[in-house]
């Protein structure tokens, strides 16, 4: 009778085939993992405005024990329902405020990036990488720029061209976006937007692109190369089983390759050599032999921001907004 | 036999009470029968829809909070759409609104004392009058429709927002993401309940009703709205001015939708970021209309509103019922509403009528 | 410039389908804001159709029988009850957003081929002209028929005829016999119909897929370009190419170089919407010529 | 299977009911191929609703209809032309944004377009009815318009040819011409149902008249051979009385007046004002003759202020210039306003009777407290009075003014205006529509306004009228005004003559170049 019941607020609609589905994934596994111990509950397209404090409330005084807010935006209001829940435990998603029953987490998505760059640079035949990105936050910017210097480690001439859909789901748009990158001469697509329709415009044009979020490949079968994959099962069964055992504290995770918590789907539609490179990358990024950002690093304005031999601290990532050298394309400061 | 209207002679007074009720429950019938086809027990899902809003002292002050911006927006619109002026764009007069107050809010963080309040609110209503003179000004001037120019605007006003909170006005300490530095205290609309975040938002939303509705039938001004909403030539003929009335139609649910804009940021989230607007609006137009073009009625609009948004996250929490059929319910009240205040008016017959 | 010009044609098709829909049903006094509504109702029902069924002209047809289902139920409240009309559209997009959710509950995530594109061989692929203007799928070309078909049928038949009276002058068209409510309903559910047809399009063509709130507005361009187009067919379809190019500027303008922030380019399809509607109807003979004198007003026929 | 001697069409016991009110009521009456029919009886009695049953546009709550001796049933107007039945309705049935052509192809089955024009024009030119098939509607006079539902009548080769009211439109000179063509189609077998108020032309035209009271049948008559009194009485059940008239009071001041007043047309559709001045004395009654849309209301909204002119002395009340100025200034200098359209223009149908008094008095009366607030006592007890003194009848305590019948709320928004004592009132169609009885009642009001010293100005299209009761009369034609001459000095003729355009500097083609010029 003592199930732990563990909610979860989301940002979309669970149907957005993207992040929001993804962490949908994850509260399945823990339904999966525990079984008859757990219930799972969520909220989905809560807005990160005023909405998102009587939710989380909501679901605290409703019982739930355990409770993950899925999106930056719940930081302040998770917070706050923290305090007045003491006994509940709350996980918080790529916010940095933590207290004793808030705990944060994220995932280091760019080692992902780091692996698709490897990938595009020896693929692409134009030089020229097509980005579709969301939004400027330092998530998305340190993506782009992981990506771009993996890619140009192994290709120098590579460029990385950067188109602004303001939005993080619009399928219309990143399809647009997707096109006017191609006629730009991007024959590789990169996309941190939710929906799956920059891979199918690639398919379409005969060029390969990279999945986000989930594996897309079946929309496009022979244009995905391998997508990077939010993978919180690990974590939050891991932090369903803390609460069960009576040993869960509030920490700040951020985890990636190693961890399980970014999966690259299946290596496809390139060749053998660029496999055993991508794996090789892969391999190396998650024992910790090879970080992404490791100096000596220039913004694009020539500046060095990080010096020869120096890995950029978690504060710099978290941080960053500024492109690297090659790296076209607009940045609102 | 199809059944046909025939009109009544006069208004029915019992229908135009009656009819909200009918619409409420013909909303709740149909509603029974989508559950049930979700294969829900519909005598639960519509407790906790419905009834689960009201059950503690949190979730009512909840209920008020919700309903607040709701009843602003509502009770402008409800002027505005009575003078026959079509402002489709109060979401983006809100969002200018709240724009403006952050413009007050974040350049003074220094400063203390209810007058600096004052102003900010003061500042909110100017932001929204400002988006809403755009329309105004547009509509007299060149004679374009109000309703697409307001509503293409919501969309400018968002974009500037989220250009404001990811460029000048950014949170240096806020990792890059994109908000505002949070609103010192003296920026904050007091909670009025201990506990909850009942707010005194809701005294002004009431007064801001009550007010526009002695307005509306009891002074010159609002005689001279409701002449022009209804007959034109007859307000031409009257002396009133179209143009004057356009403006001030669209001013003032621009102002009000401002202004709820500012008192929700600063009753709530206490900074600016992209998604303040919730969509509001965009239903208080539902609102305005559930409250039958009355500014008062658009209290009981927000509220009905209000408790269809919580009962809906009661709904997920307690059902696992899905967020779409929230919107359902809105849309099938909406639809029933409409449908039954044609009774005020008319009455159904079937088939011809021989003799009295 | 090629890849742009594509771009345009294609992303003009959903506003020249649910565009000329909106069109009749104003034409004929009707103003039905849900577009947004049918739209999406149209796109999920076309997708879950085409996924089930594997056709996609099953699709297609599901897909613009759904919007006109929509459209009916628009008819039952504003035409057969006289409600306001405004309102009910919006009501009916609110409606349309939370049941296209609902029902594509089970379709996201799935994937369908892509409509068929066509194409002449070696005229296709050869030239730039061929690539840009033929080898598109079929809709595309359709969207221009029914553009023609709808031109003719305003402005050449005697169905169009009553039609354009009936949003002309109800009473009097009522008094020659004339089914005004009748002839309003079918107008209607043809403006569903095409909504639908382009939500449809949407999650067939456009972006094979179902995603929730997919259509991400355009109802309300589509609604925008029907006073652009003073309530002219062809005038529609300049407009429709025109807001294309202007959304297609966004991308293609970071692309080239253009450094503005791009919410700005963000901005510019709804300024230049405004701009356009401000240019249109300053010259009030323009505007009154095609506009129809009973648009949105309520009629109830007495025999 | 005809039956020879059996008439055209036969109405049987004809009822119909609106709700609870029986607008036709056992109604029975027979035309015979040729014939001319009057359709008689006070506003309301039931004509238009009688007729409306006969050409299929209403479905009778009763009774029945004999075509030539056989029961049929008119369900729509399209089964009622394939019988051969034609209507002219009293409001224009006409799509103002379509072609002459186009308005007609529409009430032809199976017609092409193509041959049609080239019949619109033989048919018009046969009955001496000139129009241009391929002119937009709205561009037409009001005469012009009726010519066109004439000539859809006269494309479909009526047997039965309805007319609602259709003089009300015309100039004399154009009436004549409408009378010949009904003439001539009566010989040629066609029976004509003529609707008028106008009991003198009935009186020439029509060979058989029905009378109807309250939607019942009180007499059949021969019209030729009863005097337009007797005829009167028949409709309204007891004996009209005729507008009193004393002479005119001696030379008063000038307290209207309007000076070289030019304005352009205020829409494509509208007709532009040139050069218009005329001056009213207090204690006279001058009137403005024309036929309709010759720039009646563009002069009126001129007058009223919801046009304006720069210069403050176009229009003048009481020796005080207010061409610049707004309706409001206006009615506090002294004046007065009856616009034509009486729902939605003089009165808000959907609000009650104060609020109507509230729509012209707010400022004048004293109706406004501080601050904006209404004054709702004294607005009911002004609403209250007018009903008493003219007699306003309306169901229900508080009545909308749409609930009103037409004749009603005339009187209601004329009382309104008269009630307050104005030094100038300007009145368009003060009787438009409304039943003799109601009409003595407003003319006489309008008479003894001016005796008690004011100035009136009535315009009218009613030249019986202007003549019952003005002392002066001007014609308007095509937007200008002639000047104002003595009733005694003018006649009929010489009038009609004017409103035809037939007098210096305002013929038609001088109108047709104001009116591109001002496009
Ligand atoms: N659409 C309607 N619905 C209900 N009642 C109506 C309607 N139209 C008219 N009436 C009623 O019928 C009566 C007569 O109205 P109407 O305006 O048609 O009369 P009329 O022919 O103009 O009469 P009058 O002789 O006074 O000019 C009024 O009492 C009115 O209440
Ligand atoms: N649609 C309607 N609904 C209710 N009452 C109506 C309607 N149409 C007509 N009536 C009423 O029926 C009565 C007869 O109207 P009708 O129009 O036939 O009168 P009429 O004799 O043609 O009068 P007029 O001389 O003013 O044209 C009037 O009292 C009128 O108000
Ligand atoms: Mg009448
Ligand atoms: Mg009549």
């Amino acid at each position: 009778q003592d199930k732990l019941k563990v909610g979860f607020v989301y940002v979309g609609p669970i149907g957005d085939f993207g992040w929001t589905y993804q962490h949908d994934q994850g509260r399945l596994a823990i339904e999966q993992e525990f079984g008859d111990k757990v219930e799972t509950t969520y909220v989905e397209s809560v807005s990160e405005g005023p909405d998102a404090e009587r939710v989380i409330r909501q679901l605290a005084a409703s019982g739930h024990g355990l409770i993950f807010t899925t999106s930056f935006g719940f930081m302040d209001p998770t917070l706050k329902v923290a305090e007045q829940f003491p006994e509940v435990k709350f996980e918080h998603a790529t916010g940095f405020k933590r207290a004793p029953n808030l705990s944060t987490y994220s995932a280091r998505f760019y080692e992902g990036r780091h692996v698709i760059g490897t990938i595009a640079g020896h693929m692409t035949k134009t030089n020229k990488i097509g980005y579709i990105a969301s939004v400027p936050i330092p998530e998305v910017v340190r993506g782009i720029n992981a990506a771009t210097l993996a890619a140009r480690a192994v290709n120098p001439d590579v460029t990385t061209q950067v188109i602004w859909v303001n939005s993080w789901y619009d399928p219309g748009k990143e399809a647009d976006a997707a096109k006017a990158l191609i006629a730009q001469g991007a024959d590789m697509l990169m996309q941190h937007t939710d929906s799956p329709a920059p891979v199918q415009v690639a398919a379409e044009a005969g060029i390969h692109a990279f999945g986000q979020a989930s594996d897309m490949a079946k929309f496009g079968p022979k244009a995905q190369l391998t997508a990077i994959i939010d993978q919180w099962s690990p974590y939050y069964i891991e932090r369903t089983r803390a609460v069960l055992d009576g040993t869960w504290k509030s920490e700040d995770s951020w985890k990636g390759l190693a961890a399980g918590e970014v999966v690259m789907a299946p290596y496809a539609n390139m060749p053998d050599e660029v496999v055993a490179a991508a794996k090789a990358a892969e391999e190396a990024v998650a024992s910790g032999a090879v970080h992404p950002f490791t100096g000596p690093i220039k913004d694009r304005d020539g500046t060095e921001r990080i010096p020869a031999g120096t890995v950029a601290d978690d504060g710099m990532l978290l941080g960053m907004n500024w492109f690297v050298e090659g790296v076209e394309g607009d940045l609102p400061q | 036999m199809m059944p046909r209207l025939e009109a009544r002679a006069e208004p029915s007074a019992w229908m135009s009470i009656a009819s909200p009720v009918i619409a409420i429950g013909l909303t709740l019938v149909a509603g029974a029968m989508l559950l049930t086809a979700l294969g829900r027990d519909p005598a639960e899902a519509l407790w906790v829809y419905f009834v689960s809003p009201f059950t503690d002292a949190y979730s009512r002050a909840e209920l008020v909070v919700k309903a607040v911006p709701l009843a602003l927006i509502g009770a402008g619109l409800a002027v505005s759409f009575r003078a026959n002026v079509w402002n489709i764009g109060a979401a983006g007069q809100y969002v200018a609104g709240a724009m403006a107050g952050g413009l007050v809010a974040l350049g003074a963080p220094e400063a203390t004392g209810t007058a600096w309040y004052v102003l900010y609110l003061a500042a909110g209503a100017a932001g929204g009058i400002a988006w809403a003179a755009i329309p105004a000004f547009l509509r007299t001037r060149f004679n374009a429709n109000e309703i697409l120019v307001s509503l293409m605007l919501t969309y400018v006003a968002v974009l500037l927002l989220d250009w404001a909170v990811r460029g000048p006005w950014r949170d240096p300490l806020g990792f890059g993401f994109p908000q505002s530095r949070d609103f010192t205290q003296t920026f904050h609309t007091p909670v009025i309940l201990e506990g909850t975040r009942l707010h005194a938002g809701v005294l002004i939303a009431v007064i801001a009703a009550v007010a526009l509705t002695l307005m509306m039938d009891r002074t010159l001004r609002g005689f001279e709205l409701r002449v022009i909403g209804a007959a034109p030539r007859a307000g031409a003929f009257a002396g009133f001015s179209q143009t004057g009335a356009v403006w001030f139609a669209l001013l003032v649910s621009g102002g009000l939708a401002g202004l709820a804009g500012a008192i929700e940021v600063s009753a709530t989230v206490h900074q600016l970021q992209p998604d303040i607007s919730a969509g509001y609006g965009f239903v208080a137009i539902i609102a305005a209309f559930l409250g039958r073009l009355n500014p008062a009625g658009a209290l009981f609009g927000a509220l009905i509103l209000a408790v269809s948004y919580i009962g809906g996250e009661n709904a997920q929490i307690l059902l696992k019922l899905p967020k779409n059929v929230t919107g359902i319910f809105q849309g099938m009240l909406l639809f029933f509403l409409l449908g039954c205040d044609t009774l005020i008016r008319y009455r159904i017959v079937w088939g011809r009528r021989l003799a009295p | 410039m090629e890849a742009f010009l594509i771009s345009v044609l294609i992303a003009a098709t959903p506003f020249l389908l649910a565009g000329l829909g909106e069109l009749v049903a104003e034409r004929s006094g009707v103003l039905n804001l849900g577009v947004e509504g049918m739209m999406l109702v149209g796109a999920v029902a076309a997708f879950a159709v085409t996924y089930t069924t594997g056709s996609a002209a099953a699709g297609m047809l599901a897909g613009a029988g759904a919007g006109a289902a929509l459209a009916g139920l628009f008819a039952i409240v504003a035409l057969g009850l006289l409600a306001n009309q405004a309102a009910t559209g919006l009501a009916l997009t609110i409606f349309g957003v939370g049941a296209s959710g609902l029902i594509g509950q089970g379709f996201v995530g799935q994937t369908i081929k892509p409509l068929q594109k066509l194409g002449i061989p070696g005229l296709t692929d050869t030239t730039a002209l061929g690539r840009i203007l033929l080898g598109h799928d079929v809709m595309v070309y359709l969207a221009l028929a029914l553009a023609l078909a709808v031109g003719w049928f305003l402005n050449a038949t005697r169905a169009g005829l009553m039609l354009r009276a009936i949003g002309d002058n109800p009473e009097g068209a009522h008094a020659l016999g004339f089914h005004v409510v009748r002839v309003r309903t079918l107008a209607t559910l043809f403006g569903g119909f095409c909504a639908g047809l382009g939500g449809a399009y949407l999650s067939l063509a456009y972006t094979p897929m179902w995603g929730e709130n997919m259509t991400a507005g355009r109802g309300w361009i589509a609604l925008a370009l029907v006073v652009f187009a003073t309530w002219r067919p062809g005038r529609l379809v300049a407009g429709a190419y025109l807001f294309a190019t202007v959304t297609q500027l966004q991308f293609y303008g970071q692309d080239w170089g253009i450094r503005l922030p791009s919410q700005f380019l963000a901005m510019a399809p709804y300024l230049a919407t405004i701009a356009a509607l401000v240019i249109i109807s300053r010259d009030v003979n323009l505007t009154k010529a095609n506009a129809p004198a009973a648009i949105g007003r309520p009629f109830r026929a007495e025999r | 299977m005809t039956d020879a001697d059996a008439p055209l069409l036969e109405a049987r016991g004809i009822t119909r009911f609106f709700g609870r009110f029986a607008a036709n009521r056992d109604v029975s009456l027979a035309i015979r191929p040729g014939e001319r029919h009057a359709l008689l009886g006070e506003n309301g009695a039931g004509k238009s609703t009688l007729v409306k049953m006969i050409y299929g546009v209403l479905a009778p709550s009763g009774g029945e209809f004999l075509w030539e001796g056989q029961p049929v049933a008119i369900t729509s107007p399209a089964a009622a032309r394939a019988l051969g039945i034609g209507m002219v309705f009293q409001h224009f049935n006409l799509f103002d944004a379509l072609t002459v052509a186009e308005n007609i192809a529409l009430s032809l089955r199976g017609e092409r377009m193509r041959g049609l024009a080239a019949r619109i024009t033989k048919v018009s030119r046969s009955y001496g009815l000139a129009i241009d098939p391929n002119r937009a509607v709205h561009s037409l006079s009001a005469g012009e318009k009726q010519r066109v539902e004439i000539i859809r009548c006269l494309l479909q080769n009526p047997r039965l040819l309805i007319m609602d009211e259709p003089t009300s439109v015309l100039t004399p000179q154009e009436a004549e011409v409408l009378f010949a063509t009904l003439r001539r189609l009566s010989g040629e077998g066609c029976a004509i149902l003529y609707i008028s108020h106008k009991l003198d032309e009935v009186r020439a035209l029509c060979d058989a008249a029905t009378v109807l009271r309250a939607g019942e049948v009180v007499a059949q008559c021969d019209p030729r051979s009863a005097s337009s009194a007797e005829i009167a009485a028949l409709m309204v059940g007891r004996d009209v009385a005729q507008v009193g008239r004393t002479a005119a009071g001696g030379e008063g001041p000038v307290r209207l007046s309007v000076r070289n007043l030019s304005l352009p047309a205020p829409s494509q559709f509208g007709t532009a004002l040139h050069d218009v001045s005329l001056d009213v004395r207090g204690g006279e009654l001058v009137g403005i003759a024309g036929v309709a849309g010759e720039g009646q209301s563009e002069l009126m909204q001129a007058l009223i202020g919801e046009r304006r002119t720069p210069r403050p002395e176009t229009v003048s009340v009481d020796g005080r210039g207010v061409g610049h100025l707004g309706p409001d200034p206006r009615r506090l200098a002294g004046a007065a306003f009856v616009p034509e359209e009486r729902a939605g223009h003089a009165a808000v149908p959907d609000m009650g009777l104060p609020d109507n008094v509230l729509l012209s008095h707010h400022r004048v009366e004293r109706l406004i407290g501080p601050a904006g607030w209404i004054r709702r006592a004294r607005t009911s007890d002004w609403a209250a009075r007018v009903r008493e003194a003219f007699d306003v009848r309306a169901g229900g305590a508080r009545p909308r003014a749409g609930a009103l019948s037409g004749g009603n709320l005339q009187k209601f928004v004329v009382g309104r205006e008269i009630l307050r004592d104005p030094g100038v009132l300007i009145v368009n169609q003060p009787t438009w529509g409304v039943d003799p009885g109601a009409a003595v009642v407003i003319r006489q009001a309008l008479v003894d306004l001016a005796r008690r010293g004011a100035a009136v100005l009535v315009i009218s299209q009613d030249l019986e009228e202007l003549f019952a009761i003005a002392d002066r009369i001007a014609v308007i034609h095509a937007g200008r005004l002639s000047a104002a001459r003595p009733v005694s000095e003018l006649d009929a003729e010489t009038v009609g003559l004017l409103m035809g355009g037939a007098e210096p500097g305002a013929d038609r083609d001088d109108r047709l170049n104001a009116e591109t010029v001002h496009a």
